[in-house]
């Protein structure tokens, strides 16, 4: 399966790639499209990717994550296009051995995929206005710079600037 | 040399992409610096901007032939 | 569908009982089984559950993991029977609207259960033994009691026991 | 009055349920002491044992009428 498509996402499919007799513990991570966002109606979202940065940073993010939580499997895919409510924008599949390494790695996943991966969001509102959401200023180095997990941070306008000259 | 542009980026400059005269090779900033000059919509953003050619981000100070797009990234907002 | 079951635990039942358009986050954590226990090759694993209370405490279990972590969906099965290598044994479904308070709901929701909901795990080895792994002893109140979520640590036989008279 | 056993103490006890004659009402500690006499191989279970009555679990110190079984919870393992 890609990582970067514009089918529906699918766990199932994720969960069979990654079947693992010496596994225990299972994680998957949705993130779902919600119906508001800062105190606005959403009506939709679209989503998109700067697709060939987007699948090597994915691929990467899946091998940092196994290697960080010595974590047997993981598998990432993002969804692009037009999302209605409810719909999943990502799914993360962990297996491991013992579930506590298996829920580290799965937020970490998804806390890294949002500063690493080049994806916008745009929210169409139900005003029928629409707006990007701001974002991570992506840094140089795509690997191993944005380790802060930041939780429950949506957006980091304020986060410093790496100097990049 | 032709110039890519992502996300917000599209409607601050009102197309997915431009034909930037410029000589090449030269240094992204100078790319950078040249664009903002002829849209001033983009100045605002440009110090959030990352730089890719192909799957690769490259830092400012690197030069580009234009054999392939400079695409312009803007900060990040997917999971 | 039940919360003890003798039949396939299917997360995606549960992830259609749980839809809710304000939620953002979904985290699915199952268990399935290893082949492996302490060193030991398992062919395939017995679970059998004191159904009555069983039941009644998942279903608190869920509401408790709902409140204390303030998500807005929480389901819990866990299947009976006869498990081959690489089936779900568990499946907990939380959806919440944002994904920290989800992964620290289902964590907690897996750690507690495995110390409060009267089930129990036979193995079955390749050399032909079997055998009981050792638990954690109930207490006499059925909530509360157990708070904390000792990680990875699969066996309490030296916890010291609640004073029951 | 019908005890039932769970998990490894079926093992022990070699079967899921026995009738336990024994006067009712009484305490639960005391009939699992009477229950230990009978079964030697209960012994070294009992202090890690937890009773139920329908969906409750009951203290030691609790009376049971006998009208319904006593059910001994080893020590759980599931997940």
């Amino acid at each position: 399966m890609e990582r970067i498509t514009d089918q529906v996402l699918d766990a199932e499919i994720l969960k069979r790639e990654t079947e693992n007799p010496a596994c225990g513990a299972l994680i998957v991570f949705e993130g779902t499209v919600r119906d508001h966002h800062r105190g606005r109606q959403v009506q939709r979202m679209e989503y998109t990717a700067y697709k060939p940065l987007a699948e090597r940073v994915l691929q990467e993010l899946e091998e940092e994550t196994k290697r960080r939580f010595k974590v047997a499997e993981c598998r990432i895919t993002h969804r692009v296009g037009e999302l209605a409510i409810g719909e999943a924008s990502v799914v993360i599949v962990v297996r491991s051995a013992h579930r506590g390494d298996g829920f580290d790695a799965a937020e970490w996943a998804i806390d890294t995929l949002k500063q690493r991966v080049p994806i916008w969001k745009n929210d169409f509102y139900t005003d029928g206005t629409r707006a990007y959401q701001d974002g991570v200023p992506l840094s140089a180095c795509s690997s191993g710079e944005h380790d802060s997990a930041q939780r429950g941070q949506e957006s980091h306008a304020e986060q410093p600037m790496r100097k990049q000259d | 040399m032709r110039i890519e542009f992502c996300g917000v980026l599209q409607e601050a400059v009102g197309d997915e992409a431009l034909e930037l005269s410029i000589a090449t090779p030269n240094r992204v900033a100078d790319i950078l610096e040249e664009l903002a000059e002829r849209i001033p919509a983009l100045q605002t953003h440009l110090p959030r901007i990352a730089c890719a050619v192909g799957d690769e981000v490259i830092p400012r100070s690197e030069m580009v032939t234009g054999d392939v797009p400079l695409v312009l990234l803007p900060p990040v907002s997917g999971g």
